[in-house]
């Protein structure tokens, strides 16, 4: 898999032509080394009109659509603060005193594009997409409009993680059941108890 | 012309036909109970666990390590550690399976547990004719159920027994050169 | 009156009651065959082999395939026939049936009484062998009726290609 | 089998020209006898004619992704073997090569020649068995599926003594392979290649002239190279709409860049391309195979340095990929440093392919929904997941 | 009266019958020996169709490499009996929907008329259970019952499969019937009666040792081909088992019976299959007469069964080799081919009869047919764009 063009390279000229548009670029660490694009919300299909459109990218084979979950995290670090404490003497005084922060880190939910070009033979690209949170506002724009072979795989990560693709033809669960109530592949999911037919054929 | 390719494709169920009469290529038919296909030596079906000598509960291999429950797929491994110990082959004191269960109607035959064994003591067996009238208790294996000899255990897979027991040998003679010098410090000592 | 033409007798009106009284059009049109093959054995029973069979031929094999054609493509075959359900209704109804059965008895009536073969000699009614009842339909035809033969042949032609054309003027239209 | 229609109703619609039409709710599956599994469609018909037709699927659906985030990187491999029950082998090597991709692992060559051998082994079955699916389909009565079995037990057996199973293999480990092969079972690998051309001749006497077949099966399904593309179709049905995209050349994953095969290109997209296309492709597979066997070295076949117990990825992703019988078969893997998989998921050719199965069928009339069905090559294992 | 041995065992089933008959009064002789004639018929080809479905399956098995049903009694030949156990212990299932009278009534009358069209079959010297004035037409006219008790079973099933399948039956039966009727209408032509004993009593004759087989000849030849094809399709065999395509409908309009309604309607299929080979046998294949003049020692019923026992073998081999073909592939087939080679092959039959004998009207005759026949089979192939492909590799 030759990447062929830079994601810094596809980033200028995604800026460029797509007035307004922000992305963002994250770093892979692992020896694979793709590195990924986030865009958003509001000119992700103008964005990826002109990935499949544009001449030198190309990117006209939309490959792998895959939804990620990302829960709530709470990061806890110890931090030496100065505060005056109130000595039992009754003065008060200058310490450095340990504390623990916890920091929340709101969960989101992530849907990855994998983007090829069969004409240039080049790829991946990969696109990225970050829902506000993991609960009402777990809406994205769906990319079915520009590459047609996200449409099953958009409602795959709609049916199991509940990522809702505004603009999608015909957003259905696909795997699960009509009529199923979670999203079974989010990473807090509790599945039924095994013996519970009830609960599991729903 | 109209017809050809039907002639043709007539002519080759032909050919078949009448191959099938002389022809061993083209009657490729085992019929099952009655012949059978000899079994290629990697086969594999369900695990089963491996006991030098004679007894099967003081030779079991097994040291209840619980590597295997852990890394089976299906999860259909169950241990359950015993208190005491007892020596294994090179004789050092072990802990060994009070409970070994294998629930067969889950297990994927998938030979991870075999891969992930330090111990040389879980096997894949070969015999695929198990039907049993009992959906739950008859595929639930235990412990009795799923020791086996180490002679059984040549007798189906040679090659691999044969390397697992030079392994096991290797192994014994190590310890055994290390305990030689262990021996004559004692000695000297004494 | 043999025992044969009476169970056949039976067969065909027992039919054609059926046809008009059952409440599923399928129905109808099943009974309606009945009748129709009761008829064809009355042809055979005549020792008419060639008009009985013809019979069955067409009317067994192709009409009553036609209507239930007919029937399953304008589904009427799901809703039962609707009756008419007030009182008048239905006696208008009844009243208009016997008035044509009536009709076409008296019609038939008339033929069967002033047929020629009716003032024949007894003799003369023994069946006909059947070799030469077959040979005599063939020279009919072709001979004496050759050209009403010919006009018949030009217009199930006509008829036919006529429904080809029709067939072809819906086809770009659904599509 | 009434269970199959209980939802059917007669209804009546008017079509989009205002001709009053008849039209025939049909569900066609979960059971039916050419869905390959269970698998259904919605199929509105008017008369016989397909004005609607909607796959539905997930029958089969097990969570296959869930599980394998909450197993090992090692335990995963036998439930790859279970996507797409046909072609274990190549689906291993698609996921270990992701999770070579991942954690940066080598593979030695041999074990890389013996992962091309069992890969293209795995694509003559699945192309021989599929073309007798195929016809099955179309009511050839087994004949062409049996002369396909026939040889398909071949491999099998080759598999079996390789790797102990005939059809979950559970063969490929990220760094190598599991066991080593011997040289006699290179030689009766060498003996099905160099026999398996005489079965494709006798494959295209039976079927490739047939004037049925050919009427059947040309300008039937027909599949545009700019939709099949925008479609994400990979595999065989996307080069029998002549788009020139096969993965062991683009990629060059592996050592596919050391043999020398052709890749067949189809120009009408339709279902006799997709027939013949495969055909040839057996044909370019046995010259691979060929070249393969020729030329494997000895050597390891396993990366040493590298644990399959307890394998802990640096935090990262890969999006590995390989071309599977069926068309792209790829793995987006993301590690959070841990022993398991972060984030798993599969890229199911099977199921992208029936993407356009609605654009293919409308219009068409029931018997060709099957035929193109059956063209399209599905698994329902490697569907549902 | 001296007959030979030879004859006597030609006739012995006869001889057998008049013995029979003989120790009834005479008021009651006619209907014993009908009776009788029917007991044969109804023992008979239900046995044969018990023995063809063994054939069939080990037949087809062979083709495909392997053995066929080979588990009950000896070589698996008792495997009907297996069948017929099976099917009669087997629930009947009625669908709740279904319009039960009719859904009942289908089969019997399936079976019913497949069993009337016996009646005319000649199966030997002097062995038709009736000799019908009009035999052709009478064994066309039951035959298209046939076509009523699908449609019955197909529409009281109340499944739309069942419906589908009945309408592409019928629609198939119609068409096929033009052919067929087309094609049997030279050899009533060239031997001016309708009466299948007769017709079968004309082929009896030899020229050397030759047979007077209407096969013989070019027209009759081209008759056989096309009116084998046609009674593939009237019987609903592969490639033109569309009705019953269990890939696309399931099992067609028989899909909702099982046990032994299911086994009447397959009994049904293969006595109609039996009996259009009798007739196809009948017309163009000299009916009982034995092929060549120095065989005719065999005793004529063997000759009779041996060429159905082989025109089924052709039609089991067929079933091994051929997919099925398309509905408007299978309608185009009938009228843009079969039509127009069955009124050609009339027209070169009364040619045939025209012309003096010699080589001339062979070869008249036969370039009369040919060429029709390439042009058509060009004409269905092109019109469609039909052929083989070549393919353009990337390296």
């Amino acid at each position: 898999m030759t990447q062929a063009i830079s994601v810094e390279e596809i980033k200028a000229a995604m800026e460029a032509a797509v007035p307004g548009c922000r992305a963002e670029i994250l770093r892979n660490e692992s020896p694979s080394a793709q590195h990924s694009l986030l865009i958003d919300h509001e000119h992700a299909v103008n964005v990826a009109a002109f990935l499949r459109d544009d001449m030198a990218l190309r990117l006209d084979f939309c490959s792998c659509v895959s939804g990620v979950d990302w829960p709530d995290r709470e990061i806890t670090e110890k931090v030496k603060v100065k505060k005056t404490v109130t000595t039992p003497e009754g003065e008060a005084q200058e310490q450095d005193v340990e504390e623990t922060r916890k920091t929340m880190i709101p969960g989101f939910l992530e849907a990855v594009y994998h983007l090829f070009s069969i004409e240039k033979k080049h790829g991946p690209v990969v696109l990225r997409m970050r829902t506000v949170n993991r609960g009402g506002d777990a809406r994205l724009p769906s990319l079915t409009p520009v590459w047609r072979s996200a449409e099953f795989q958009e409602r795959e990560a709609f049916d199991l993680y509940g990522i809702v693709f505004e603009g999608h033809p015909d957003l259905r669960r696909i795997l699960m059941w009509e009529g199923f109530a979670d999203y079974p592949m989010r990473k807090d999911y509790v599945p039924p108890a095994e013996d519970d037919v009830e609960a599991v054929a729903k | 012309m109209l017809g050809e390719g039907i002639v043709k494709g007539l002519a080759e169920t032909a050919r078949n036909f009448l191959g099938s009469f002389v022809d061993e290529e083209r009657l490729t038919t085992v019929e099952y109970p009655e012949e059978r296909l000899p079994q290629a030596e990697a086969a594999r079906n369900f695990p089963f666990l491996i006991y030098d000598g004679d007894d099967a509960e003081k030779g079991l291999r097994c040291v209840a390590c619980q590597i295997c429950e852990k890394e089976c797929p299906p999860r259909c491994i169950h241990i359950e550690k015993s208190k005491d110990k007892k020596p294994d082959y090179v004789g050092k004191q072990q802990f060994y399976p009070a409970v070994f269960d294998i629930d067969v109607s889950v297990c994927m035959s998938c030979q991870i547990c075999v891969e992930v064994c330090p111990f040389e003591a879980i096997r894949m067996d070969t015999q695929f004719e198990l039907s049993t009238d009992d959906r739950f208790g008859g595929l639930l294996w235990t412990k009795a159920e799923l020791a086996k000899t180490n002679e059984y255990y040549h007798s189906i897979h040679p090659t691999e027994a044969g390397e697992t027991d030079a392994r096991l040998d290797e192994e014994k003679a190590k310890v055994a050169a290390k305990a030689k010098p262990a021996e004559a410090e004692m000695q000297a000592k004494a | 009156m043999s025992l044969s033409f009476l169970i056949l007798a039976l067969l065909t009106l027992g039919g054609a009651v059926a046809a008009m009284t059952l409440h599923r059009l399928v129905h109808c049109v099943l009974a309606l065959t009945v009748a129709l093959a009761g008829l064809a054995g009355l042809y055979l029973n005549l020792g008419a082999q060639f008009v009985g069979l013809a019979q069955i031929l067409v009317y067994v094999g192709a009409v009553a395939i036609l209507i239930v054609f007919a029937v399953l493509l304008t589904r009427g075959a799901e809703i039962a026939s609707q009756m008419d359900s007030s009182r008048q209704g239905r006696f208008s109804a009844l009243a208009g049936g016997v008035a044509t059965a009536a009709a076409v008895f008296a019609v038939l009536a008339w033929v069967v009484l002033h047929s020629p073969t009716l003032s024949a000699p007894a003799a003369t009614m023994t069946q006909v062998a059947p070799q030469a009842a077959m040979q005599q339909i063939g020279d009919a035809l072709m001979r004496r009726y050759v050209l009403p033969l010919e006009v018949m042949g030009l217009m199930l032609t006509a008829a036919l290609i006529g429904a080809v054309i029709l067939a072809l003027e819906e086809k770009p239209e659904a599509q | 089998m009434s269970a199959m229609v209980t939802r059917v109703v007669l209804e009546e619609e008017e079509s989009a020209r205002g001709v009053e039409g008849e039209l025939l709710e049909i569900s066609m599956g979960p059971h039916h006898p050419s869905t390959h599994g269970v698998f259904r469609m919605d199929v509105r018909l008017d008369g016989e004619r397909v004005t609607r037709l909607k796959p539905v699927f997930g029958y089969l659906h097990r969570n296959h992704e869930k599980i394998a985030e909450k197993a090992s990187y090692l335990a995963a491999i036998p439930y790859t073997d279970r996507l797409d029950y046909l072609c274990s082998m190549t689906n291993n090597w698609g996921y270990a090569l992701a999770v070579e991709k991942l954690a940066g692992i080598p593979v030695p060559e041999r074990a890389e020649y013996i992962r091309v051998i069992t890969a293209e082994l795995t694509r003559l079955q699945n192309h021989a068995s599929l073309i007798g699916f195929l016809l099955q389909d179309m009511g050839a009565s087994g004949t062409p599926l049996m002369y396909a079995f026939r040889e398909r037990e071949k491999i099998l057996d080759l598999f079996e003594s390789l790797t102990g199973a005939r059809m979950m293999c559970n063969y490929m480990r990220f760094g190598g392979v599991r066991v080593d092969c011997s040289s006699e079972w290179l030689e009766a690998a060498q003996n099905i290649a160099s026999s398996f051309p005489q079965f494709l001749d006798e494959y295209e006497q039976l079927l490739t002239g047939n004037e049925i077949l050919m009427a059947r099966t040309q300008g039937v399904g027909a599949l545009s190279a700019e939709l099949a593309v925008n479609a994400g179709i990979t595999g065989p049905m996307l080069r029998a709409s002549g788009v020139n995209y096969d993965l062991r050349k683009v990629d060059r994953y592996g050592i596919y860049d050391r043999f020398t095969f052709r890749v067949p290109l189809g120009d009408h997209g339709d279902v006799y391309d997709r027939y013949m296309i495969r055909l040839l492709e057996m044909r370019e597979s046995v010259k691979i195979l060929e070249q393969a066997l020729a030329a494997i070295p000895e050597g390891p076949i396993i990366d040493p340095k590298t644990r399959l117990r307890g394998l802990r990825p640096k935090a990262g992703e890969a999006y590995g990929r390989i071309e599977g019988p069926k068309g792209e078969l790829g793995f987006f893997l993301i590690s959070d440093g841990s022993t398991n998989p972060y984030r798993y998921k599969v890229r199911p050719p099977s199921m992208i392919n029936l993407t356009v199965l609605e654009d293919m069928c409308l219009g068409r009339n029931v018997a060709d929904v099957v035929v193109i069905l059956g063209s399209v090559d599905i698994v329902m294992g490697e569907v549902d997941r | 009266m001296t007959q030979a041995p030879v004859q006597q065992l030609d006739q012995i089933f006869v001889m057998l019958k008049h013995w029979l008959v003989g120790y009834v009064p005479a008021a009651a002789q006619p209907v014993v020996s009908s009776l009788l004639s029917v007991v044969a018929i109804l023992a008979l080809f239900p046995a044969l169709f018990a023995f063809t479905t063994v054939l069939e399956r080990k037949g087809l098995g062979r083709m495909q490499n392997r053995y066929g049903p080979n588990r009950v009694g000896p070589f698996g030949l008792l495997q009907p009996l297996a069948d017929g156990i099976k099917s009669l212990t087997k629930e009947d299932v009625v669908p709740r929907t279904a319009d039960k009278a009719v859904h009942f009534m289908a089969p019997l009358l399936l079976v019913a008329a497949s069993f009337l069209a016996y009646a005319v079959l000649p199966v030997g010297r002097n062995m038709a259970a009736v000799n019908l004035d009009a035999g052709v037409l009478y064994f066309f006219a039951v035959g298209a019952v046939a076509e009523l008790a699908v449609f019955m079973a197909g529409w009281s099933s109340h499944n739309k499969y069942s419906l589908l399948g009945a309408m592409r039956a019928i629609a198939q039966m119609i068409s096929y019937e033009v052919p067929l009727i087309l094609s049997s209408l030279a050899v009533i032509m060239a031997a001016g009666s309708l009466s299948t004993v007769e017709i079968a009593g004309r082929q009896a004759g030899y020229s050397g040792i030759w047979p007077h087989w209407y096969v013989l000849t070019p027209w009759g030849l081209a008759g056989f081909l096309l009116f084998m094809i046609a009674a593939t399709a009237e019987t609903n065999r592969s490639p033109f088992d569309l009705p019953e395509g269990e890939s696309e409908i399931i099992a067609g309009y028989y899909t909702e019976y099982s046990g032994f309604k299911f086994a009447l309607f397959f009994l049904g299929e293969y006595l109609g299959m039996f009996a259009i080979s009798g007739l196809g046998i009948t017309l163009f294949l000299g009916g009982w007469s034995a092929p060549f003049s120095f065989l005719t020692w065999i005793p004529s019923w063997i000759w009779f069964f041996a060429k159905l026992l082989a025109l089924i073998a052709v039609f089991i081999w067929m079933r091994g080799t051929l997919p099925r073909l398309r509905m408007d592939q299978l309608m185009n087939f009938a009228w843009k081919f079969m039509l127009p080679m069955a009124l050609l092959v009339m027209v070169s039959a009364g040619v045939w009869r025209f012309l003096p004998h010699g080589v001339l009207r062979w070869i008249v005759c036969f370039v009369m047919i040919a060429v029709p026949y390439v042009l058509l089979g060009r004409g269905l192939l092109q019109g469609k764009k039909i052929g083989k492909r070549t393919y353009r590799f990337a390296e």
